[in-house]
């Protein structure tokens, strides 16, 4: 008779101070909180204002570098903590939304804000369990491969001109080599729980990112070749000037190579519909169904952290990165912000913000792919696709140039039109969300409205 | 500024650590191990001296192929070894010796 | 009807399939009965090999309730209770179905009002029913949103449930002789507004999920059950139509006054993909909610008035004897083999669970699927554990 | 003084790894070790300047082939094959790698290289120049041998059996 039994597992060593010293703040901060909601949340704001501010005046020019830098990284690592502290709250009042409901409301003062924080908390207090026949070492680790990497692409990322960490030759290839180290963390959760809903979890993982890189490598170098060059901050600046300026609208083989490259990209972050290595009505929970407490926040966050890079990526190689879609208007008088003198990040931040928000309606609309589906679609569309594109971009580099005038002139023509189709996608999405939003109460139905005061 | 030779060492490790893995090693996988090892070495090497030597980035160019020639090699010798364990339902290399499984 | 068997026997076709020259791992995974989408305490050990799986057998038995065995020791109006706990989903039906066994056996005839308010109130709950089947079925498929929007709908069905009879889930509102209580004030008026709001959202589900790419590619070739198959293995309800069988028992044998409204049976027809997918099987659903609510729309037009519940004595005694009642529900046809010694209790009670039933198909479906059309098998052939267990 | 530092951040994780595979028994942590040491290497390319091969080791060492290896780990690791040597060829090996270690390290020492300091250039239009201008050749080789192997690699991994795959069109799930 197979009786169960299991010891009582804590924390050690440096683990657990840190959680008893978190467990004891809370106790402390928690009531404060409720009260002062507003005020915590303003201040927050406040400091991450000045914060940028100080780090963008006068940290910079003046410090050694390895100050410099330290400084620079805390910060890329404080704002990928807050991109997915955010994101998770914006996954659950999107899907909210979509779904009729409110999503988290109570948790702090305004629309549930502090709810991923408060998830946080309870996280870290939860039993550190590890399944006793489980790879122990590896067990711990796997958390860590998946973070790490995805926080290391944000080293990489251009937040504007002189708003880099490191812009290297190689920017885009170290960001995609962060992303594609990812999988490694993924397979080893999966293998060291010693279960096999992981260990499925795991191999859907290896076999769908693996594949997936190459449609979304591809995608990418087909934009690299409009421009000339791998340099992240040289490919931003090389879209200055506006919307029609933007690589995505340059030729219609960029404009396929986005769409593909945002499907890869979906694909490359679990994200639904290929959110099979975790696919929770087969799989359980995939490769961290045996993961509990702050191992799990860890992929939770790895999730957000590489879903915001992607798109970040997709933001600077097609979306004009951080230039203004309106730049063109107002030309060398850039849009001068009060206290910044540079609104780039905002603007670079904001598009990226879009494209997450893309990703999270993806979510919440469809349901998930088959893995053989997974990958037919990829062998045997994806990558002939993009290789076509990739081929035909470079193509078109070499007859949209001065010596072809005939050619430059419809390419040109052909140009303006594509940013006409991207205009006219973007008037779409915000009639859509217009009438959404002017007709909420009739949509909805009033059985949500009878049950949800103030919906 | 460091010179050649702790490259050259390590790398000389490296490859005497993989010739080690590769001898010791009845398990397939293990011994392709061995293998990415040796070539990774080779590489290291190769790159020292492109950074410290003569022939400007021939080098890099060539640790380049080295890199993609590890990975056909690999992609190859895998899919060889799942074929071998599907007939034989081992990887022990010893067991290569029937010609039919 | 015997090769039929033989050819979808699943464990005597199941030896020497696999090729003898591959040696594959064959990996024994154990789903349930603790599983997302195993829809309740079904255990079912699946023989996969990577995604493929070889073999599916499902273990039932743990809701075991005794609830046939406690139908022997409690009297005929204290057993009605127990009926909504079999398929909790459909609480109406199996009260309809266990008051029209025993008012068979004993004679009794039910006012003219209460026949109509079982017929409104079964299909209600028929559209509820089905709602939690396509909404969960979404869930199943990995979209989340569906689910909601049926749960939403479903909320206002259970409120007219509860202003009628004060119950949410396990209503024991049909019972002997007619039904409990009559309708509150301005019920009829608030089932109409019901009515309106809810059939232009049906086509808001094709939207969403019926017709979305994924979706129909996840279920449409997936699991298919030709109709001798389904035959062969006593399927009913929405899983022997989604093969395109038209076997209604509401149209073939009419109970109650079925007979006076007009509706037709859906059948599968194959249009996206095999006849008998599992496509057809969810799609079976959606078009019987359309049914459900012309014969609403029926019913109160046409709702007599008078009592709603005939005499029948608290003790009531059936004359020594037996019978065999089926009414259609939700998941399929739920019988009831009454035996009688004339005493204040059932002498046997047999009850024949859809669930039950449709359930045992799924060895034969599940062989030589991928990982995922289990979980798509699972949900089309929308099981209630409560039932398969009893 | 710095560089130093660096060199040793990444050369003993390198060194560790390989012992750890050399002495170790389970083969599922040897493909993690193994990965170690891939981007340890990448660092030391990073070190030394060569920043695309870097990105290059991680993107195709540590992104396919390490993943590819704890793929392979996981579908074989069953029956595992013999990991140790025995106790007299564990010797006879020690000694042989020893012999073969100290002679390597000797001649490098006293090899006297003659060395210069490359200024790392624009490495990466550097190596795109020469890959289609002095190594052209080459190039074209390996993208033939990069097909071959994957041609090589998809028969190899074809299905065999017919019975076996999955569903072939329509309705075959019965």
């Amino acid at each position: 008779m197979y009786t169960f039994e299991r010891p009582h597992v804590e924390y050690q060593g440096l683990s657990r101070v840190i959680v008893r010293g978190a467990a004891a703040l809370a106790g402390i901060i928690a009531p404060w909180l409720r009260r002062l909601a507003w005020v915590v949340f303003l201040a927050v704001a406040a400091m991450l204002v000045v914060f940028i501010w100080v780090v963008g005046r006068f940290i910079n020019p003046l410090l050694p570098w390895f100050i410099r830098d330290l400084v620079v990284v805390l910060g890329l690592l404080g704002f990928a903590c807050v991109v997915a502290i955010i994101g998770i709250w914006a996954e659950r009042k999107v899907s909210g939304r979509i779904q009729s409901r409110l999503g988290p409301m109570r948790t702090g003062a305004w629309h549930g804000w502090a709810q991923s924080l408060a998830d946080g908390l309870k996280f870290v207090q939860k039993e550190d369990l590890i399944p006793r026949e489980a790879d122990e070492p590896l067990f711990r680790l796997a958390p860590y491969v998946t973070l790490v990497p995805a926080f290391c692409a944000y080293l990489a990322l251009p937040f504007g001109v002189g708003w880099v960490f490191r812009s290297g030759d190689v920017g885009l290839l170290f960001v995609l080599a962060m992303l594609a180290v990812e999988v490694l963390g993924v397979i080893m959760a999966g293998w060291a729980s010693n279960s096999k809903w992981s260990l499925y979890g795991a191999m859907r993982a290896a076999c769908q990112l693996v594949s997936y890189e190459i449609p979304m490598g591809l995608s990418l170098l087909a934009a690299v070749v409009a421009v000339g060059s791998l340099n992240l901050v040289d490919i931003g600046q090389a879209q200055a000037g506006g919307w029609f300026s933007w690589l995505v609208f340059q030729n219609p083989f960029l404009f396929l190579a986005f769409f593909t490259y945002y499907i890869a990209s979906l694909a490359s972050c679990k994200r639904s519909p290929f959110d099979l290595p975790e696919g929770e009505s087969e799989l359980v929970a995939g490769f961290h169904t045996e993961y509990s407490g702050f191992r799990f926040v860890m992929f939770f966050f790895a999730e957000y952290v590489a879903m915001f890079a992607v798109s970040a990526l997709a933001t600077i190689i097609f979306l004009g990165g951080w230039h203004s879609p309106l730049s063109g208007l107002s030309k060398g008088t850039q849009m001068q912000f009060v206290a910044f003198g540079d609104t780039s990040p905002l603007w670079f931040v904001l598009k990226s913000t879009f494209l997450v928000w893309v990703q999270m309606w993806f979510r919440w609309t469809l349901p998930r792919i088959r893995i053989d589906q997974v990958m037919h679609a990829c062998v045997k569309y994806l990558l002939p696709f993009t290789l076509l594109l990739f081929l035909g971009s470079s193509l078109w580099q070499l007859y949209d140039n001065q010596a072809h005038p005939a050619f430059q002139g419809f390419a040109n023509i052909l140009h303006y039109g594509l940013g006409c189709v991207g205009l006219l996608l973007l008037g779409l999405y915000f009639a859509g969300a217009g009438y959404g939003y002017y007709n909420r109460n009739r949509l909805v139905g009033q059985m949500a409205r009878n049950h949800l005061p103030g919906a | 500024m460091m010179g050649l030779t702790p490259y050259l060492v390590l790398s000389a490790v490296l490859l005497v650590l993989g010739l080690a893995i590769v001898i010791s090693k009845r398990n397939a996988i293990a011994m392709l191990i061995g293998v990415e090892f040796i070539l990774n070495a080779a590489c290291l090497n190769l790159v020292a001296f492109s950074r410290h030597g003569i022939g400007a980035l021939s080098g890099q160019t060539a640790a380049l192929f080295v890199i993609v020639l590890a990975a056909a090699e690999a992609v190859v010798a895998l899919a060889i070894f799942l074929n071998f364990y599907h007939t034989l339902a081992t990887v022990d290399i010893d067991h290569g010796d029937k010609l039919k499984g | 009807m015997k090769e039929i068997e033989l050819q979808y026997q699943p464990d005597l076709l199941h030896e020497g399939e696999v090729p003898s020259d591959i040696r594959t791992e064959e990996l024994v995974l154990n789903m349930g009965p603790q599983h997302p989408s195993t829809h309740g305490v079904l255990r079912v050990i699946l023989h996969t090999d990577g995604e493929l799986v070889l073999k599916a057998v499902p273990y039932i038995g743990y809701l075991h309730r005794c609830a046939e065995k406690i139908a022997e020791k409690v009297t005929y109006r204290q057993f009605t209770p127990y009926t909504d706990r079999l398929d909790y989903l459909a609480a109406m039906n199996n009260n309809l179905g266990f008051a029209l066994a025993v008012e068979k056996l004993g004679g009794i005839e039910t006012p003219q009002r209460a026949d109509y308010l079982r017929v409104i109130f079964s299909e209600l709950n028929r559209i509820a029913s089905h709602l939690v089947a396509t909404g969960s079925y979404g869930l199943d498929m990995g979209a989340f949103t569906p689910f909601v929007y049926c749960f939403r709908e479903r909320e206002w069905i259970l409120d007219l449930f509860e202003s009628a009879c004060g119950a949410r889930l396990t209503y024991s509102y049909i019972t002997i002789g007619g039904v409990r209580d009559d309708l509150p004030d301005g019920w009829v008026g608030r089932c109409r507004d019901f009515l309106d709001y809810f059939e232009p959202k049906i086509s808001e589900y094709n939207d969403l999920l019926s017709f979305n790419h994924i979706f129909v590619h996840r279920t449409g070739n997936v699991g298919v059950c030709p109709p001798d198959l389904a035959l062969a293995y006593a399927l009913t309800g929405p899983c022997l139509r989604g093969s395109g069988v038209k076997w209604d028992l509401r149209k073939a044998t009419p109970y109650s006054r079925y007979d006076e409204f007009d509706f037709d049976v859906p059948v599968g027809r194959g249009q996206n993909g095999t006849l008998g997918d599992c496509w057809d099987r969810y799609f079976v659903r959606i078009e019987e909610m359309t049914q459900s609510v012309r014969i609403i729309r029926q019913a109160l037009d046409r709702l007599p008035d008078g009592p709603v519940q005939a005499k029948v004595p608290r003790m009531l005694k059936l004359p020594a004897g037996e019978i065999y009642c089926e009414v259609e529900n939700p998941r399929g046809q739920l019988g009831f083999h009454l035996v009688s010694d004339g005493g204040t209790s059932p002498y046997r009670l047999k009850v024949r669970g859809p669930s039950f039933c449709n359930l045992s198909v799924l060895p034969v479906l599940a062989r030589n699927c991928l990982l995922a059309d289990i979980s798509a098998l699972l949900g089309s052939l929308d099981i209630v554990m409560g039932e398969v267990d009893r | 003084m710095l560089e130093k530092v660096i060199f040793f951040l990444f050369a003993v994780p390198a060194v560790v790894a390989g012992l750890a595979i050399l002495l170790g028994t389970n083969i599922v942590r040897m493909a993690y070790w193994f990965s170690a040491m891939l981007v340890s290497v990448a660092g030391l390319y990073f070190l030394m300047g060569a920043y695309f091969l870097g990105v290059i080791q991680i993107l195709v060492y540590v992104g396919g082939v390490a993943v590819l290896l704890a793929f392979g780990v996981m579908l074989t690791s069953r029956k595992l094959a013999r990991l140790r040597p025995g106790r007299g060829e564990a010797v006879w090996l020690a000694g042989v790698s020893g012999v073969l270690l100290l002679g390597l390290v000797l001649s490098i020492m006293h090899a006297g290289w003659e060395q210069r300091q490359i200024v790392a250039a624009d490495s990466i239009s550097e190596i795109g120049r020469s890959l289609l201008g002095d190594f052209l050749g080459p190039f074209e080789l390996v993208s033939v041998l990069l097909l071959v192997a994957m041609l090589g690699a998809a028969y190899l991994a074809r299905p065999k059996a017919q019975t076996h795959g999955p569903r072939d069109g329509k309705g075959t799930t019965i």
